[in-house]
């Protein structure tokens, strides 16, 4: 039993007790301290993985645990982290304990609510932690399946519409994904031997080059689809919209980067050659999505629909990163996933905190909330100057680790795009204050807003818990990127020898 | 011709001719009665191939059971001078191909296969004795088993048919 | 051959019979006639078991046998099917097989 | 050696002082905010001077009798690639310690006069509390040891600056002020950034110590033809000096600062007078040795640029009525000429003039713009207008504003023995010794200089008598000490001999006045001031005529020559009409509609499928025979072939 069991067993025991709870209130507090503990399970995993890299264990994989689990497709429950993950479950642990404060006000359903949550929750977790490919598909659909429930039942506007919209494409998407790893599976012992789904293994093995470029682009596409990937975005925007405020924190803040970390570590980890001839197609994708999101976001008038744009624009920079292929702009890449992580999770439930108090998420109809609701109102500033990419927050040292690296392509095809890619952060700051200008200040268009609450107490819990996590990155990145890169190896190793003459 | 290929003719043509009438009648009452006339010729079929029993069942049991059934039911159900209408052509056309194509091939098989040539010189008329023994026994050709399950079926059909068929109180 | 009369005779009425009955069957909108039809083709493969019984296994009784159960089947389901029409009969007040598609898709 | 680690703290302080009244300055009553935030900025005021004193006179100079440059406090803050990191750290050499002093000195006196200024104001706190942010920020920017974090601080100047320049966030105009600030020079950091990428690639170092000595690679590498003729490391200058050219608000990107005067008035004085707006001249100041050595072309951009900002926004500055609007063109102007200067600079001893010449007019034109604007801010306060029409007669009123207003105009009017002459002075002899043409434009632009700034102190102090509401009046003590004080520095900051401390290559040498040049150029002055004198002294029609006579050309300058109109026309009709728009409506439509028409297409197949299930059964019982007499005739004759 390693310490990564925990972060299944956790969320199972929460749903458990949640299930055995009476009230609403026991509901709430039940998720509250099991979601607790997950964070301090997280930090706790943080702090021994840097402590066992600083005493010396250079294995590509720590924490692993391996049972066997369905021994005819030699399929394993296979646990095991490096630097990458780790950060991943940190942001995971965090953005869900937020989420949880941030559905304090659910009424209907509670149980049935957090039990769906924390299910995605668990799902979620186990993606990161799985090795085993199998396992880590099962993860992948137990994390996307409740988000239909928690659109359709809890959600808002054309709920119905969103949540069936959202749930076929990301099922395209996974099975999209299931036929690659099948085919990844029946290619994993080239040499003879026993087929295996154990990721570390076949990532040892050199798939043959035909069978990669036919598994590539499904992989990458698949994985694409939840990363939102232009031009499968369009679940993205309706969605959240749809959703409740904790799922659209969630489901922005994690689940997408679920797509970004399996083009990581599935597409390009296991088919590097096919990813370096295939790779600019998606690159064109990618380049197009940031500026394209990033565009859409400035005629927007709702809230969410902005805020879901800016999602694709900056996931599209994570696909970005990660098809510049060198260890610079992947290292960005994932500090990208967790700064877009944090940041649009703290987006999505200020979002839901203006929207419980002024019943709309339209931007003109609001004006001037900064007087009526300063705590939110300046939440919402740090959300919208991190989410531009201003120094101090998570946003600028991803951004610019991505440039940098992404920099780093000598030829002009890659300049061109990065040049294009980085032109967004006008754009960024366009909407983002054109948003801030219009909702926080301004007169107060309407008397009703003069009455207005400020956050209370689970409210600023939920904020704060964010807002510490971005300015954390923000201000002190080194560790987090040296713990990332030192996770990269492997990948890297991969990637030059697939194309030698790369850096 | 014989006198047997005599009477083969005449059940046979009233069987091909009435039968095409009891389908194709407008009247429905006049349908019944040409089945009927069918079932009485199959009966007479039975007779030629020296199944007394199962003749006399024929025309108890269809002839006098089944079609007086049908007769009460059309009784119930519609009036006597009422024409049924014209089925429609697109309904004609597709039916007459599938069964004309259909008695054509099996026609063709059947005209094409080799039946063994065996003639039966001596047939004797079936021993009801032979029938009742056959019935009850549990040996080889015996049918114990399928005649209790058809007595079962034909008990569970009358409840049914009484069930069904009686007034609800509502 | 039967005295006289080959096998295949009886098939062929057999066969047009049941044809027949199939077009009845396809054709007809009452569901009376529908199930005329239908005896009619319990019927045609009635002559068909004892044509060959008697032709090509005089000394076994099968075809005989079966033609009975046969029988007995078709009373059975004249009887439930003359209850199921006279059932809908009382509700629809008509028994065209056309409008009975209650049930579809 | 000398320790200097302790210049740490000059950046700590303000850092500390941010979040502490940022986050608990609502517990306490205002003005202890407020004097905190001028405490910490007092301790870091005499932490410079002190440095000052012992960078210059104490420290021992390098070999070649250099001042030295050197790293005073350095760490590690993010790992990039194998060779490029970015660290956070102090950079110690003449010019960052010269813009220590004016940064500390004019954010001392703007936080003693704004306790006076802002006095019950809603957000005395936040007030207090950002510009702690700003002083952090700029600091941190002059101090930078390396680009990239330059960079960030560049970036964190931009958001204090827009959250100054919004501080009344209630007004609409303040709003759009601050968002337009900050989108152009948002737009110009791209530019900015893209210039250190390239940079970056080819020297491979972002550090300043390595990237400006002598051996630095930016002068070996990136020679090569890139596009339109010019090298890689041109084009990256280029793009460096946009940035540059977007914070110090050079034509085009200048937009944002005239607007940028919505914010309250001691903020206008500090960041968009003294130092966030030169940040692009000390810029250019920091590379100074890579665009002479590697990309003279982009030099001479900046040269370009800065000499067609000062005079086309010396025009501009004619025609507004706006007090502080005059004045953010004058600043416009006089940043215009700084980069002028330097962009006319040569390397070394007297060749460098231009660019000692641009750092000394720096630092003095932050002592008397700072004080104009501090001294329209008090008339702001007695008036509460902006508007010079509206007043008139003011030196009666206020006897102290009047005296310091009038020495700060006779500093940036480049008349001696006042700090704007000696400067002055120096950018036109720097800029003779290149092109002459440039020299004739420049002496226009002090020209005109000289008749705006008196144009204005004529309007507001003679002119007209008017009637006010209320009896305007002197502002408390906090304001006037600050003015006054200001004025000693704009009096007396030219007699500093700058060439000792502040040169090219950091070896002090001897600039005298040139008799050739600074006496046409006082002419000019004079001649400005005296055209202003008598239109404007008494309430005359001549303005106007002159006005109306120059027609076209004069409505133009007074609309800015349609510079916003332009800028506005293309992001609000063409980016967000032609562009944003049609991307939503691509998206919800063809995107969007491609996916919904892949469900519309299965429901709709679906749908005929299901057709197939029409409850008919005949239908089922036709379909099932003809299936069998097919299927028996497929296999018929499959068998019999």
């Amino acid at each position: 039993m390693s310490i990564l069991t925990l972060f299944i067993i956790i969320p199972v025991l929460t749903i458990i007790g949640i299930l055995l709870s009476k009230s609403h209130m026991q509901v709430k507090w039940v998720a509250v301290v099991g979601m607790s503990l997950q964070l301090l399970s997280a930090i706790g995993l943080i702090l021994l993985y840097l402590a066992e890299r600083r005493a010396g264990n250079m294995a590509e994989v720590l924490f692993v645990q391996d049972n066997v689990w369905y021994e005819t497709l030699n399929i394993h429950f296979y646990l095991g982290v490096d630097g990458v993950s780790v950060a991943m479950i940190g942001l995971t642990a965090l953005v869900v304990f937020a989420g949880i404060f941030a559905s304090w006000d659910i009424v209907d359903l509670p149980r049935e609510f957090f039990t769906s949550l924390i299910l995605l929750a668990a799902g979620v977790f186990g993606f990161f932690i799985s090795l085993d490919l199998f396992t880590m598909f099962l993860f992948y659909e137990l994390a996307v399946i409740p988000m239909y429930l928690l659109i359709g039942i809890w959600g808002s506007g054309p709920r119905h519409y969103s949540a069936m919209k959202l749930t076929l494409m990301l099922m395209g998407g996974s099975a999209f994904i299931l036929l690659g790893i099948i085919g990844i599976y029946f290619n994993s012992a080239p040499g003879g031997g026993q087929l295996t789904f154990d990721l570390i293994k076949i990532s040892k093995q050199n798939i043959p080059l035909d069978a990669q470029l036919f598994l590539f682009p499904f992989l990458f596409v698949g994985f694409g689809v939840l990363g939102a990937m232009f031009p499968f975005h369009t679940w993205s925007p309706d969605g959240h919209a749809s959703a409740p405020t904790a799922v659209s924190m969630l489901h922005a803040g994690v689940l997408m980067k679920l797509g970004g970390y399996g083009c990581y570590r599935v597409a390009v980890f296991l088919l590097p050659e096919a990813a370096h001839q295939l790779g600019w197609i998606f690159l064109i994708l990618a380049t197009i999505g940031v500026i394209y999101g990033a565009l859409g976001a400035v005629w927007q008038k709702d809230l969410k629909y902005i805020n879901a744009y800016s999602s694709v624009s900056h996931c599209a920079l994570v696909l970005f990163a990660i098809l510049m292929f060198n260890q610079t702009a992947m290292n960005g890449a994932i500090m990208q996933m967790i700064s877009h992580g944090i940041m649009t999770a703290l987006f999505f439930a200020l979002i839901g905190m203006i929207y419980g108090r002024t019943h709309t998420r339209f931007i003109n109809e609001m004006g001037g909330l900064m007087k009526v609701m300063p705590f939110l109102g300046v939440a919402y500033v740090i959300a919208g100057l991190a989410s531009l990419g201003l120094p101090g927050f998570s946003g600028f040292v991803a951004e610019m680790t991505i440039f940098v690296g992404a920099f780093q392509n000598a030829d002009t095809f890659h300049r061109v795009a990065t040049i294009i890619a980085a032109s967004s952060i006008v754009v960024t700051a366009v909407y983002v204050l054109r948003v801030v200008g219009i909702l926080l200040l301004g007169k107060i268009k309407n008397e009703h807003f003069e009455t207005i609450t400020d956050a209370r107490w689970y409210d600023k819990m939920s904020v704060v818990a964010l807002i510490f996590g971005i300015t954390l990155i923000g201000m002190a990145p080194l560790w987090l990127s040296d713990m990332i890169t030192g996770g990269l190896g492997p990948i890297m190793h991969k990637l030059l020898a697939a194309a030698p003459g790369l850096n | 011709m014989t006198p047997n290929q005599l009477m083969f003719a005449i059940f046979s043509a009233v069987i091909i001719i009435f039968s095409i009438l009891t389908v194709t009648s407008r009247r429905i009452l006049r349908a019944a009665t040409f089945l009927l006339f069918v079932l009485v010729a199959t009966g007479g079929m039975y007779f030629l191939l020296r199944f007394n029993f199962l003749a006399a069942i024929q025309l108890t049991l269809y002839a006098g059971g089944i079609v007086v059934l049908i007769i009460f039911s059309i009784l119930l159900t519609s009036h006597i001078g009422e024409k049924l209408e014209k089925p429609e052509l697109k309904k004609i056309i597709p039916a007459f191909l599938a069964a004309a194509g259909g008695a054509l091939i099996t026609i063709a098989t059947i005209l094409q296969y080799n039946f063994p040539v065996e003639v039966v010189s001596m047939s004797e008329r079936t021993n009801i004795r032979v029938i009742a023994k056959s019935l009850i026994s549990t040996e080889k050709f015996g049918y114990a088993l399928p005649f209790e399950v058809i007595s079962i079926l034909l008990l569970a059909a009358m409840v049914g048919a009484i069930i069904l068929a009686k007034k609800r109180k509502d | 051959m039967f005295e006289g009369v080959p096998l295949t005779w009886f098939l062929i009425t057999g066969t047009i019979m049941f044809f027949v009955g199939i077009y009845g069957f396809l054709v007809r909108k009452n569901l009376i006639t529908i199930l005329m039809s239908t005896e009619l083709i319990l019927n045609s493969v009635n002559i068909n078991f004892v044509a060959f019984n008697k032709i090509l296994y005089p000394d076994h009784l099968e075809g005989m046998f079966f033609s009975i159960f046969i029988i007995a089947v078709a009373a059975a389901e004249a009887s439930m099917a003359i209850a199921i029409i006279i059932n809908i009969y009382r509700r629809l007040v008509n028994i065209d097989v056309e409008k009975m598609n209650e049930m579809k898709y | 050696m000398i320790d200097f680690s302790y210049t740490v703290w000059i950046l700590l302080i303000p850092l500390v002082m941010f979040v502490v009244v940022g986050l608990f300055g609502n517990r306490f009553k205002p003005l202890v905010s407020g004097l905190a935030g001028t405490a910490g900025l007092f301790v870091m005021w005499i932490l410079s001077l002190v440095t000052a004193y012992k960078y210059f006179f104490v420290l021992e100079k390098a070999a070649d009798g250099s001042f030295q440059k050197f790293l005073a406090f350095n760490m590690r803050w993010l790992n990039l690639t194998d060779t490029l990191h970015i660290d956070m750290g102090v950079l110690l050499d003449p010019i960052s310690i010269m813009m220590l002093i004016v940064i500390t000195t004019v954010s001392f006196m703007v936080h003693v006069y704004s306790i006076g200024y802002m006095d019950g104001e809603k957000g005395f706190m936040r007030f207090f509390a950002t510009l702690s942010l700003f002083s952090f920020s700029m600091l941190g920017l002059v101090v930078a040891t390396n680009i990239f974090q330059m960079y960030i601080f560049w970036e964190l100047v931009g958001v204090s600056s827009y959250l100054l320049i919004g501080f009344y966030y209630t007004k609409d105009s303040a709003v759009s002020a601050s968002k337009k600030a900050f989108i152009v020079t948002r737009f110009a950091d791209l530019g900015f950034l893209i210039g250190i990428l390239m940079l970056s690639f080819s020297t491979g170092t972002f550090d300043f110590l390595t990237l400006t000595g002598a051996n630095s690679p930016a002068f070996s590498s990136g020679t090569g033809i890139m596009f339109l003729g010019l090298s890689s490391m041109t084009w990256s200058m280029i793009f460096i000096f946009m940035g540059g050219a977007g914070k110090s608000a050079m034509f085009p990107l200048h937009i944002w600062l005239p607007d940028a005067m919505e914010g309250p008035t001691p903020v206008s004085a500090l960041i968009h007078a003294a130092t966030m707006v030169v940040a692009g001249v000390y810029l250019v100041a920091r590379l100074f040795p890579i665009y002479i050595f590697a990309a003279p072309v982009a030099l001479d951009v900046v040269m370009y640029v800065g000499a067609f900002s000062s005079i086309f926004a010396a025009v501009i500055a004619c025609t507004q009525f706006d007090i502080k609007r005059v004045l953010a063109y004058s600043t416009m102007s006089q940043i215009g000429m700084m980069m002028f200067a330097l962009g006319v600079s040569g390397y070394g001893g007297h060749e460098g003039l231009g660019y000692m010449a641009s750092m000394f007019h720096l630092f003095t034109h932050a002592f008397f713009k700072s004080l104009l604007f501090l001294g329209a801010g008090a008339i702001i306060h007695a008036v509460h207008s902006n508007v010079m029409n509206e007043m008139g007669g003011l030196r009666k009123y206020l006897p102290i504003t009047h005296a310091t207003f009038l020495i700060a105009c006779i500093a940036i009017a480049g008349i001696p023995p006042l700090s704007g002459f000696f400067s002055k002075d120096e950018i036109l002899a720097a800029g003779h010794e290149r092109s002459l043409m440039l020299y004739w434009v420049e002496m226009i632009v002090s020209g005109l200089t000289a008749f705006y700034m008196f144009r204005l102190y004529f309007s507001i102090f003679w002119g007209k008598e008017t009637h006010y509401h209320h009896m305007p009046h002197e502002g408390s003590k906090w304001m006037t000490v600050p003015l006054m004080l200001l004025s000693i520095g704009a009096m007396l900051a030219g007699f500093i001999p700058f060439s000792m401390f502040v040169s090219s290559d950091r070896i002090p040498f001897h600039s005298g006045l040139e008799m050739s040049i600074a006496i046409p150029a006082v002419l000019v002055g004079l001649i400005g001031i005296a055209i202003a004198t008598v239109f404007y002294r008494k309430e005359t029609t001549l303005p106007d005529r002159i006005y109306n006579a120059l027609g076209g050309f004069s409505n133009a300058a007074f609309h800015k020559f349609y510079i916003d109109e332009v800028y506005l026309f293309i992001t609000k009709k063409i980016i967000f009409n032609y562009v944003s728009r049609p991307i939503a409506w691509f998206d919800r439509h063809i995107v969007d509609g491609s996916m919904n028409g892949m469900a519309y297409v299965t429901n709709e197949v679906s749908d005929r499928i299901k057709r197939f299930q029409s409850g008919q059964l005949q239908q089922y019982a036709l379909v099932f025979v003809s299936g069998v007499v097919l299927l028996t005739l497929l296999f018929t004759y499959l068998m019999t072939n």
